[in-house]
């Protein structure tokens, strides 16, 4: 689950990691009093920031500075009427705008291949880390936390010196430890503080001093281990969410809206991937990716059945069971009464193998269902079916699903 | 021969009691794996599938009672990484985690265990292995095997099925069958069990069955190209279409940061010699063109 | 460090662990008012403990029940009356007395052969785990931790299987748990449960059900830890304390009070150890074990000087330095200046070894303190001095020390 | 020859630019020791002891610089253990670490880490070893040294060096003399070091040095009886007199529950084959009895 930027340095100060003070504003009025108080505060500029689950914000217009509240308000306006990458800007995050010396970057997250925890980080920070990647693979420093102890001190230490922050050590050694703290606290996958910036701040009797400060975060946690952490559930946005997404969850279905027409039902993640592939390579366009899971419970099938045909684009619907173990009679007798029970009908065209694959056939040859033996012979029918339903009617814009 | 699973399996299924665990050792016994003993804390003393398999409170007093090497684990998410452990330390030395939703975190500190003691883990969230006439572990449903000489490995469940269908429908038999599982933290990867097929002088080809995220496929590229040059080997990797940030089912089937896509999965498989099939469907055909006979 | 029941029980609570009410009570009424309290909750009889940091008190009578708020004020009148090895009672634990249908042993402390937690238990419960050790040393379950990840659920289980407590696993499981994370979260030495007992309760239906309480508890802090769990300082019984202990740990010196009349100065345990042993070899009696540790500072010195004087018993005092790398001409200086600033004088013999001991030994015999080379001679030496002194004259009592 | 330091140390001082650090590191130094490095993060490129030692950073940068492949650790007790962690990962083969007053938990993980990289780790809280005229690492003072045949092994700091110095006195020469430590875990116990001596044609006779509490003199002796049969042995135990349940200055030193005592390790080594003296200054005389000549 990804969270936004201000859950994310909830967690990152959770730890005890330096993120500067900040306030989240739904409309340009709350933007301006949050600029305000930090002007009131102290600040010269505050930052207005875009709060949308998707990156390259920045290159979209959705970062911007501000040096008075009137200039926060307007920032803010014009910030929340943008539509970054298709999701439209709902939130900004407003913050007093730190006078940056240098930016790095640090990241913790799993690492499949090493089967740990991996701390990246880089004295080339605010770009993305894949740039830096491709450029100057040798300017990003990896060290793999202990499997058992997490981070260790001497290993914060090193990145620390490979990124030049030795006159900051201390602070350095604790932002690193601090990030894989909040990764095993919350069972994150990735958390990625980007830039981590050297600031200078003014003291109180007007000495200037340089400190690192955590200015972006970005965390994704691991839906697997939601369950233990109720607490972060809140910080699901579901501003960004598509309803039947909610609806998926609630099934324990793997959904996720395309943009084609031919509806996809399967069980399995990499089943249901190919399923898409080859009705790709049949000529035509998935409208999902959906796994039902395992066992092909009827009440699973029903709400299955109601995600698909709640997307007005599908025009056919492909069903993918390997039953394996399954009984493929039970399956398609629970396809049949789900279909019933929708208003809106499509064609519908059906593969099942397993046991009693050839009952599951009859029963549904019976009822007028369209089947396949092969996945190739399934997709080809499919894409058939949809194209003899023609082109869209007045459906919805996909857009009013969300 | 075989790798993993075969004649000299002696099986404790972990969480036997359970509705899983019980019926898929019930599919177990009646494939003709020499299932021994199960295991449920606080059952220890009671007969499972119907009488037949002694339950015990403890995986070390079931290895002691019945000598079992090999473990398969049904245990729920939350008491599954324990489970491993306790057959670790309980000597096991092949086990099979099927249970699913294991927390990513979890399983760091239990593969570094397994490694430490020297042990092989395969899983979590794997359907497990099949050595078709010789024994299955797992949920790996029988039926769809044949005996015979290429070895499959796969990140996927059902996607493995169809692929071992078509092999079998085509008269191709296998060696084994080994589904490694999809989390981001898997005991075994592909180059783990490419190792194991290698080293198996029964097993003729290899068919590798991958999917989108990750570096695996790649990396078992980079292994066969030097360990299985002489062999045939064929490929499919799922997740052509699939958009990228978006994961699709797995925690593991993601694209991201525009690495893990199938294209630079396809050619590190295809500079490595695969034959890369575009359906599960046409892998018995691109095995035959390879050499494979039966 | 040793901390009272109530106190280790506080630890166990702040784990989750089952542990029954209790108050602490000083005088007799306090005690009485505690009892109404548990007798007024539903509780039949209470149970009053003296709370002293030796064992043995169930023996002395320090534990003894109570049916009415009248004879648990009586108990708790003879009990703050006794003295146990030395100690006196100075308070009282009042709890419900509980209905025990099994007792056991559970304890988790450093096992240094394998250098590892060692989790022991038995189901011969509320007896010295030395005697079950001695008697049947198979009735003990051991399991060590591991070392990474504490004790694990499997380890858990096989111990409460081992202790025949399979119809309480989960709890069993929890408490054996609790103890090894009461340990870790405390740095604790050892965390022991005797008895942990099986108790039958009267649910809110009439139903009587059973479960697993820590009845007794005893912990130990690793002094080494104390510094970095500054709440558990305030654990420290300074009722129990001698004032002269307070004023050797300020000093960072080891001193034990013993009840001899040659008192020691050494700068390491083991030579502080051995030391006392040759006088003992040479017919003297150690009036303490005392540690000045490395470097033997002048301040040091000095409160080593003070601490050994303020034991009235001390008639001779026997100074073992075995220098290495300290210069011994600074050592010497320190001891005549340290005991120029004492009030009290009393014969000392002076060994000092390592870097200009020889001038050393210049500096103290032109101040007429005897000096040896050996450490046979210095104990011989001492025991003679004291020997000259004579009988103790009009000392105070050691108790008055206290 | 010797064991643990000698001609072939390469040390690097871990905490070089601390007071104690700077101070060992001059003495071991000018005893001829073999300090190649110093590390102390955060002053890599500077010089200590006079300009004579360069400091690294990290341990790895030292170990790449110098080739260290000995460490003595000077670092305050709340870093030692990640010291140690960190000579380990950086391939040092032998770690001292003198600091003192290390939790006993924390060691746990540390000392499993150690064995599991299967390097060696002598203490916290020891003195160090001497192998007279080769090389010093630690705290022992140089002088007490003479070189020769006897291995020495103690749990004590200064009752070492009165033993030491008796035998020197006594015209008896060490070849190494090696104190493990107090603290309740240590990375060595008399039994490891007993096993290096028994391997080391130049070490003729055995001193061991204990005290009360905890039972590694009992399994130094069982150890002795089987392995060091054939050499002369003189043992020596502090803390005759010292009385039950209370902790002599060490966490070690405490005799509880009946368990501990100088009387069972004094039969234990006598059983064993252990001369026992009851002085440090009878050691010399004992040895002598027992054949040894220089």
């Amino acid at each position: 689950m990804k969270i936004q930027e201000a859950d994310a340095k909830s967690l990152l100060a959770a730890q005890g990691l330096p993120v500067p003070p900040w306030q989240v504003a739904r409309d340009p009025s709350a933007a301006r009093a949050a600029a305000e108080r930090f002007f009131a505060a102290g600040a010269e500029r505050v930052v207005v920031k875009a709060q949308v689950l998707v990156g390259g914000r920045g290159k979209a217009g959705g970062v911007r500075l501000a040096a008075t509240p009137d200039e926060a308000e307007a920032v803010a306006r014009a910030i929340l009427a943008l539509t970054i990458k298709g999701i439209p800007v709902r939130k900004v995050l407003v913050s007093p705008a730190a006078d940056i010396v240098a930016e790095y970057y640090l990241a913790a997250l799993v690492d499949r291949s090493a089967r740990r925890i991996l701390v990246m980080g880089s004295a080339e920070g605010g770009v993305e880390i894949e740039e830096v990647a491709a450029r100057n693979p040798a300017a990003i420093v990896r060290i793999h936390a202990d499997p058992y102890l997490g981070l260790l001190d001497w290993q914060a230490r090193r990145i620390a010196f490979a990124l030049g922050l030795g006159a900051h050590l201390r602070e350095a050694v604790a932002i690193a430890k601090g990030l894989v703290a909040t990764m095993r606290a919350n069972d994150a996958d990735l958390v990625e503080v980007n830039p981590l910036a050297l600031v200078r701040e003014v003291g109180p009797e007007g000495i200037p001093t340089e400190r690192l400060v955590c200015l972006d975060a970005k965390v994704t946690l691991d839906d697997s281990a939601l369950p233990r952490h109720p607490e972060l559930e809140a910080m699901r946005d579901l501003d960004e969410e598509d309803p039947v997404d909610l609806e998926a969850r609630r099934h324990d279905i793997s959904y996720i809206r395309l943009d084609g027409t031919i509806g996809c039902m399967v069980n399995g993640a990499g089943l249901a991937m190919t399923t898409m592939d080859l009705v790709k390579r049949a000529g035509g366009e998935p409208a999902n990716f959906l796994d039902i899971g395992g066992g092909a419970r009827a009440d699973r099938v029903a709400a299955a059945m109601r995600l698909i045909l709640a997307d007005p684009n599908v025009r056919a619907i492909l069903v993918n069971i390997f039953g394996g173990i399954t009984r493929g009679d039970e399956v398609a007798r629970g396809l049949l009464e789900a279909r019933a029970a929708q208003a809106r009908t499509v064609p519908m065209v059906v593969r099942i193998v397993g046991t009693n694959a050839d009952e599951a056939r009859r029963i549904l040859e019976a009822a007028d269902v369209e089947t396949a033996t092969s996945l190739d012979e399934a997709a080809a029918k499919a894409v058939a079916a949809a194209a003899r339903v023609g082109p869209m009617a007045a459906a919805e814009p996909s857009e009013a699903n969300r | 021969m075989s790798i993993l699973v075969g004649r000299s399996t002696r099986l404790v299924v972990q969480g036997i009691t359970g509705r899983e665990g019980e019926f898929h050792a019930r599919a177990m016994l009646e494939y003709g794996t020499p299932l021994v003993a199960g295991v449920t804390p606080g059952k220890g003393g009671q007969r499972a599938v119907d009488g037949r398999v002694p339950v015990f409170d403890t995986v070390a007093e079931a290895v002691e009672a019945t000598g079992a090497n090999t473990s398969c684990i049904f245990v729920p998410a939350a008491g599954a990484p324990d489970a491993i452990l306790e057959a670790v330390a309980a000597g096991i030395g092949t086990i099979f985690c099927i249970t699913e939703g294991i927390p990513a975190l979890d399983m760091i500190p239990v593969v570094a265990a397994v490694e430490a003691a020297g042990a092989r883990l395969v899983g979590p969230n794997c359907p497990g292995a099949t050595s078709p006439g010789e024994a299955k572990v797992g949920i790996i449903p029988g039926a769809i095997h044949r005996p015979g000489r290429v070895g499959v490995v796969s990140r996927s469940g059902t996607l493995t099925y169809e692929a071992v269908q078509a092999m079998t429908d085509a008269g191709i038999g296998q060696s084994t069958c080994v589904g490694i599982g999809g989390d981001p933290i898997v005991g075994s990867s592909f180059v783990d069990v490419l190792r194991l097929f290698a080293a198996d002088p029964e097993t003729g080809a290899i068919v590798l069955i991958g999917e989108i995220g990750g570096s695996a496929e790649e990396e078992a590229a980079a292994w066969a190209a030097d360990h299985l040059a002489d062999r045939p080997k064929v490929a499919f990797v799922a997740g052509r279409t699939a958009p990228e940030g978006r994961r699709m089912g797995h925690a593991g089937a993601i694209i991201s940061g525009g690495r893990g896509t199938a294209a630079s999965k396809v050619a590190a498989l295809e500079a490595a010699g695969f034959l890369v099939a575009s359906s599960p469907s046409e892998i018995p055909a691109l095995l035959r063109s390879a050499g494979v006979r039966d």
